[in-house]
């Protein structure tokens, strides 16, 4: 019994922490290549979990209900949109604030974050919204009383991780794009001089962040079923506290700190206490960042005299 | 060369970053009321001697020892050194480490007597010239907060008197017009000066000028080395200086100490130091003399 | 020429200062009465503010078709607290003192309404809730602050009996979204448990907003629990439940009136999950015939009066009652009078004990069918 | 984009209609599919007004570029400078008006206007932090709960009242404010962000969870603030003798807030001298090199551990400060009062006001106090509208209101 216990919450928390990952890595890429902390990043979550929704309800409308089909074109449109959307931010909140004091952006996104809830209330009102089951069913291991089990939506969010992490490093190692990325992220003035276009870099940056936030928004609403205006935020709190954890501007850190997040909280409420979990999560990062001042896969900033 | 009455003793100075050693086993001393160069091509780890004996590197071993008039400190000692075993036997030692680790830093060096400059200037930018000085006397004025909240003559008068201080050093540096101006608008040349003027503000017995020269035309480069001079003459500190340009160390330097690759390779007076040939050599790149 | 300026500046500031700070002064309405209805209009909650404003709104209405109080018409008055306690008293100021509203229907989170009522007992004004079930609103003896509600620890006891009597069950779990309302319920439903003589086998808060219970789940299920109750709303209780039912745990679940919502169901993500889940909530207004014709207008006019809709369509009446028999607006008259006397609303006949609490508590068990509705639990 | 350099009209006109093309995409889905539980209703009217207007707008600013607001960097920060007699007038002023404004202000403008003065106080603690000393604190808010709770909790267990408990209140404050301090130091920029954040939360969460002690999320009442022993609540509930049968007038609440109020401005006073007296003081511009240059100071002889932990502690004493003031003015407080959004709203009172600026942070902190008020009339797009001229203040002034001046230090005797 206990060992199949011990493999459920350890389900749990690798989902879990695959959500949090998804959505970190936007935290990460902004912060790598602007240093600026994307509070508005939780409300695309959010958004996107709205898509969704009404992606699937119009979808059903038309008759398209087989899983695979209504799946892959929630998927697809609420990337694009929530691509916009993440372009539109950093156009209208962000760019005229490029060389401001470093706070400023911080605030005019908090404001972003909540014209963005608010827009979304008014419009989808206040209730919980709600997704139907698209994928149903479970892979389960072991029998009987004793077993657990991987939803098949917690496995297709574990893949999503997986493929999204990839695809990603690819783009970042591997393509004009990513090296140009890179360069800016070093240093945005040379970037510039040898011609790269880095308010295009950093829009791109914003988008894939943005659709990430998409990919996780459709996925993690599929999974759990319903939520409303206000689900962007706490996720938003933690997946920035991940990203943070892994390293803030590195993507491996910011799926590994989503992981770490997802296991201390699962297994900490699973076997000592729920009231808690979040003090053990922020007790955790703390202790991390005293002994890795740059979180765990950041490179250290060596003091230069 | 012979030294009688040293303020700084460095002995087996050694320091690794990873595999690589930036300093191997250096070892020298500055002669009490002394210019002292240390040259040396670049890499050859001068800007690290510095960063040990000012605390912002650790040493990997070796020791430096500090010489003031009020008495001898050890500088690897209050940076804070690693637990030795001997300290689990000995509580005292062990107590004074424990301080030193948790409350040690570079910061004790300074008012052990050792100020530097930087090789890339590091002012205050958005605060004022005359700010950077009143900063650099922090340790000297009247730091009670009853006092100044209150504003009770005692602190007022603290207060005159470091800006007369700093005023005197404006003028010595020729930058009084600049006494109210953001440090970032100044010319590069008067914040070199003004770096100067806010190391000598804390009073040193020892002051490391780390590339002072740099960036400077011929003119300045002159006003400089009058102004070293001033420095150990009038003020009686003892100038350790790292400098590329060989004719102003030569100029003013009485102990050159070369540095390549790590290791000390010369360590005599000017005059020898020309007709070096492991200098020449390090100088000139390969050792084909004559 | 910097000098004119600050001078210009500190006059400028000196009249926008005393002109808004003033012009708000006497605005004293006449012909008319003035309801404030206080509670999260936005915000998280906001949910339940939309049910309190349909409710009083379409009671004013009904009232004001047939002449109002005493001639006077009603004039409802929405103040946003977002269930923040810091809003909840500049708001409640500012009913007394711009809006000089008559009496206040609301709030809504106990944490609002606490603070909050300090002001109208204060001012003197009569306040009723028709949501907070916190026991501490009432039981700081202000004369003037009433309540159209159950109290959590009648409601909780009614659940441990059912929980205990009922369900027979034996490895009880109880959880709470350590909110004021949540907890409240929870200890109370607990404390009775106790004292019937099961002790709960784990007793733990979730965190309000999130929506991942795993963890806990499969904890309840290491524990082989048969029931859960949960202290808490509808936001946290929807994917609770739905991921016990997941990870294909059967055991009971028991919350209060706190998910009396069809966003419930929404929440659950789907009927299926709801189906079989227990709730306490007073005597379904909806199958009174007092409510009747009212439940009618409600769903012509395409919404479903769930939750605190009738309630607080009734607070508005119990009101209206008051002023009408007193002709006055005075808190402690009208208070006084509603202590001794018994209002006929859309949810019954309501009469009230000194604390200002309702005498009879009519708390009973629903259960959610699998068809998106809840009837009574026979 | 200004008149003077105006791209050709077919330009403006494609830059319109793609601005139009977005727009769709953004208001489309959101606003005109409106979810109905698994169902929808559409409704393409708004976002086809919002769309037009979004167009319209973007050809109208292309076209005759953006209109010019007005400056504000010209009026001079008063802290942080000799004061002339403009200044002393102008201050006088700007006094006189807070000082009168209880007796001709409403009831419910004065509690507004005692929030104001809350968030003056809290700026001007997370100002020492975030603006003199340059550490990004996210989690004020904790120092802010400590305050309040010290007071609450100060009554109930101790029996301290209002006067004795802020000393209190200001120490444990303090306190916390070192304990935050001590593992943060070894952190730079974001991490120390996410860190003091999360000990906000830490904060927050235990006061709740914490039932015996802290009433949890039911709180814990908080007395009224006493005068030499006279009460200003309807009934004496401390033991003393209320303040209008002392006067034998009749009872209004009114007296409470006023009272309150101008206790608060008294602090509010001391500390805006308190902190413009730091700014030219050792500390102070310890504070400030470190912001600017923590290796330079070091190689100064400044205990940058001792400094940043003493602006740590100096904050937090001032937000705890404020938090007895917001327990006092509240008479109850819970939990829910100090959430992550409590803190960003401190910040953001900071960083508009003008980082390190003493007037801007009044002049912030009392906007963003009454703007959401003011904004009540607009019932349900009030939070709405105040994150949009949230956005756009920041926008229009990045720096912040009001530009630090640094003071001028002249010789005495010699020019």
């Amino acid at each position: 019994m206990e060992k199949y216990i011990l493999g459920q919450q350890l389900v749990n928390g690798i989902v879990l922490g695959c959500t949090y990952g998804l959505i970190a890595v936007g935290y990460t890429m902004v912060y790598g290549i602007i240093g600026m902390i994307n509070f508005a990043h939780g409300e695309v979550y959010m958004i996107a979990a709205y898509l969704a929704a009404i992606i699937i309800a119009v979808l059903t409308f038309f008759g398209i209900n087989s899983a695979f089909l209504s799946l892959i074109l929630t998927l697809a449109g609420t990337i694009v949109i929530t691509s916009v959307y993440g372009w539109t931010i950093e156009k209208v909140a962000y760019k005229p604030l490029r060389n401001s004091p470093r706070l400023a952006p911080l605030i005019s996104a908090i404001g972003i974050s909540l014209v963005l809830q608010n827009y979304v209330q008014i419009n989808q009102g206040a209730g919980n919204q709600g997704i139907p089951a698209v994928v149903s069913g479970a892979i389960k291991i072991g029998g009987g009383s004793n077993f657990f089990q991987i939803t098949y939506m917690q496995a297709i969010i574990i893949l999503a991780a997986v493929a999204s992490m990839a695809i990603l490093s690819i783009i970042i190692n591997k393509t004009s794009l990513g090296r140009a990325c890179r360069a800016t992220q070093q240093d945005p003035k040379m970037a510039a001089i040898l011609g790269i276009d880095t308010d295009r870099i950093i829009s791109t940056v914003f988008i894939i962040g943005a659709s990430m936030a998409g990919v996780a928004g459709v996925l993690v609403t599929m999974n759990y079923g319903s939520f409303d205006f206000f689900v962007g935020f706490i996720t938003g709190i933690k997946a920035f506290t991940a990203a943070v954890l892994g390293g803030i501007g590195s993507l491996a850190g910011a799926m590994l700190g989503g992981l770490l997040l997802g296991l201390s909280e699962s297994l900490f409420s699973g076997y000592v206490n729920t009231d808690y979990k979040d003090v053990f999560a922020f007790s955790l990062l703390v202790l991390i960042l005293i002994f890795r001042p740059s979180g765990l896969l950041g490179r250290p900033e060596v003091e230069k005299v | 060369m012979f030294i009688k009455n040293p303020i700084l003793e460095i002995k087996d100075l050694t320091v690794r970053f990873g595999g690589i050693k930036a300093l191997d086993k250096v070892g020298f001393k500055v002669e009490k009321g002394s210019i002292t160069a240390l040259i040396g091509p670049n890499g050859a780890g001068k800007t690290t001697v510095f960063n040990c004996l000012t605390g912002f590197y650790k040493a990997t071993s070796g020791s430096i020892f500090l010489n003031t008039d009020d008495g001898r400190v050890d500088i690897v000692k209050i940076l804070g050194e690693p637990f030795r075993l001997s300290d689990f036997i000995n509580p005292v030692a062990f107590i004074s480490r424990l301080r030193y680790k948790m409350f040690g830093g570079s910061y004790l060096i300074a008012r052990a007597g050792i100020a530097r400059t930087f090789q890339n200037i590091r002012l205050f930018h958005e605060m004022t010239a005359m700010e950077n000085l009143l900063v650099a006397q922090h340790m000297s004025i009247n730091r009670n907060l009853v006092s100044g909240l209150l504003k009770l003559n005692s602190f007022k008068e603290a207060e005159e008197r470091a800006i007369n201080k700093a005023y005197d050093w404006l003028d010595i540096m020729g930058l009084r017009a600049d006494a109210n101006r953001f440090a970032n608008e100044l010319p590069y040349g008067h914040r070199r000066r003004l770096e100067i003027a806010r190391a000598m503000c804390t009073d040193p017995a020892l002051i490391c000028l780390d590339e002072p020269a740099a960036g400077l035309n011929p003119r300045e480069t002159d006003e400089l080395s009058m102004l070293v001079r001033r420095l150990r003459d009038e003020f009686n500190t003892t100038v350790f200086i790292i400098e590329h340009d060989m004719t102003l160390v030569m100029d003013i330097s009485e102990h050159v100490v070369v540095l390549n690759y790590g290791q000390v390779i010369a360590n005599n007076d000017p005059e020898s130091i020309r007709r070096d040939k492991a200098v020449l050599s390090a100088y000139l790149g390969t050792g084909n003399d004559d | 020429m910097p000098e004119r300026r600050f001078i210009r500046f500190a006059v400028l500031i000196a009249i926008f200062a005393v002109v808004i700070f003033t012009k708000d002064q006497a605005y004293a309405g006449d012909g008319e009465i003035r309801l404030g209805i206080a509670g999260p209009h936005t915000g998280a909650y906001a949910a339940f503010g939309k049910q309190l404003w349909r409710g009083s709104k379409q009671a004013a209405e009904d009232i004001n078709k047939v002449g109002g109080i005493n001639g006077k018409k009603i004039v409802l008055i929405k103040a946003d607290d977002a269930c923040e306690p810091k809003q909840a008293v500049s708001v409640a100021n500012r009913l007394v003192d711009r809006d000089e509203v008559a009496a206040v229907v609301g709030h809504f989170c106990s944490s609002s309404t606490m603070p909050a009522s300090e002001i109208y007992d204060d001012a003197g004004i009569l306040m009723i809730t028709p949501a907070s079930t916190n026991p501490m609103v009432t039981d700081r003896n202000m004369p003037t602050i009433m309540r159209n509600c159950g109290r959590d620890d009648q409601q909780g006891v009614v659940a441990a009996e059912f929980v205990i009597k009922r369900l027979k069950a034996k490895n009880v779990v109880v959880l709470h979204d350590k909110d004021t309302y949540g907890r409240g319920l929870a200890d109370a439903m607990k404390e009775q448990m106790n004292k019937l003589g099961t002790i709960e086998v784990l007793y733990e808060g979730l965190t309000r907003g999130e929506k991942d219970f795993n963890a806990l789940v499969t904890k309840i299920k290491a524990k082989k629990a048969d029931a859960v109750y949960f202290g808490g709303l509808h936001t946290e209780a929807g994917p609770l439940v739905r991921q016990m039912r997941e990870q294909g745990l059967t055991a009971k679940f028991i919350s209060g009136d706190g998910i009396v919502s069809n966003d419930f169901i929404r929440a659950a993500g789907g009927n299926k999950f709801v189906k079989g889940a227990y709730m306490t909530f007073g005597a379904d207004p909806r199958k009174l015939d007092a409510g009747k014709a009212v439940v009618e207008e409600f769903r012509k006019s395409g919404y479903e009066p769930e939750g605190y809709t009738l309630y607080a369509y009734a607070t508005v009446q119990i009101i209206t009652e008051a002023m009408k028999a007193t002709d006055s607006i005075d808190g402690e008259v009208l208070a006084n009078w509603l202590k001794a006397n018994t209002v006929k609303t859309v949810m019954g006949e309501k009469s009230w004990d000194k604390k200002g609490d309702l005498k009879v508590s009519d708390y009973v068990i629903y259960v959610w069918t699998g068809d998106g509705k809840y009837e009574e639990y026979k | 984009m200004t008149v003077s350099s105006r791209p050709p009209l077919v330009l403006i006109l494609k830059d319109s209609l793609i601005a139009g093309a977005i727009s769709l995409v953004i208001f489309g889905p959101i606003c005109g599919i409106i979810l109905d539980g698994y169902t929808f209703n559409t409704d393409f009217k708004i976002p086809l007004i919002l769309t037009s207007i979004v167009t319209a707008g973007r050809f109208f600013f292309s076209f005759f570029g953006l209109p010019k607001l007005p400056d504000l960097s010209r009026i001079h920060p008063l802290a942080n400078r000799k004061p002339t007699v403009p200044d002393k007038i102008f201050l006088g002023i700007v006094f006189a008006v807070f000082l009168i404004f209880p007796f001709v202000g409403s009831k419910y403008w004065l509690t507004v206007m005692i929030l104001a003065l809350i968030y003056v106080l809290l700026g001007l603690g997370l100002n020492i932090v975030v603006g003199l000393a340059g550490l990004l604190d996210l989690g004020f808010v904790a120092f802010y709960a400590v305050g309040a709770y010290g007071y609450a909790l100060g009554y109930q267990y101790l029996g301290l009242g209002f006067w004795g408990s802020l000393p209190f209140s200001a120490l444990i404050a303090a306190t916390f404010g070192a304990i935050l301090g001590f593992p943060v130091l070894r952190m730079h920029g974001d991490y120390l962000a996410i860190v003091t954040l999360g000990f906000g939360e830490i904060i927050r969460i235990v006061l709740n969870n914490w039932l015996e002690f802290t009433g949890g999320p039911n709180g814990v009442g908080a007395p009224l603030p006493t005068l030499f022993g006279l009460e200003f609540s309807r009934r004496a509930k401390q033991g003393g003798t209320p303040f209008h049968e002392y006067f034998n007038i009749g009872y209004s609440s009114t007296y409470k807030y006023i009272f309150i109020y101008l206790a608060l401005l008294f602090f509010v006073v001391v500390i805006i001298t308190a902190v413009s007296r730091l700014k030219k003081m050792p500390l102070g511009r310890a504070w400030e090199a470190l912001r600017e240059d923590e290796v330079a100071c070091r190689s100064l002889g400044l205990n940058h551990v001792a400094t940043k932990l003493s602006a740590f502690s100096m904050g937090a004493m001032i937000g705890g400060i404020g938090g007895v003031f917001f327990a006092a003015y509240q008479g109850f407080v819970n939990p829910s009062s100090f959430t992550f959004f409590e803190s960003a709203l401190i910040l953001a009172v900071v960083v508009l006001g003008g980082l390190g600026s003493t007037v801007g942070v009044v002049t912030a902190a009392v906007i963003l106090t009454i703007l959401p008020e003011a904004l009540r009339d607009f019932a349900g797009f009030r939070v709405l509208i105040f994150g949009i001229l949230m956005v756009l203040m920041m926008i229009w002034r990045p720096k912040g209101l009001i530009k630090v001046k640094r003071p001028v230090f002249l010789q005495k005797g010699k020019g």
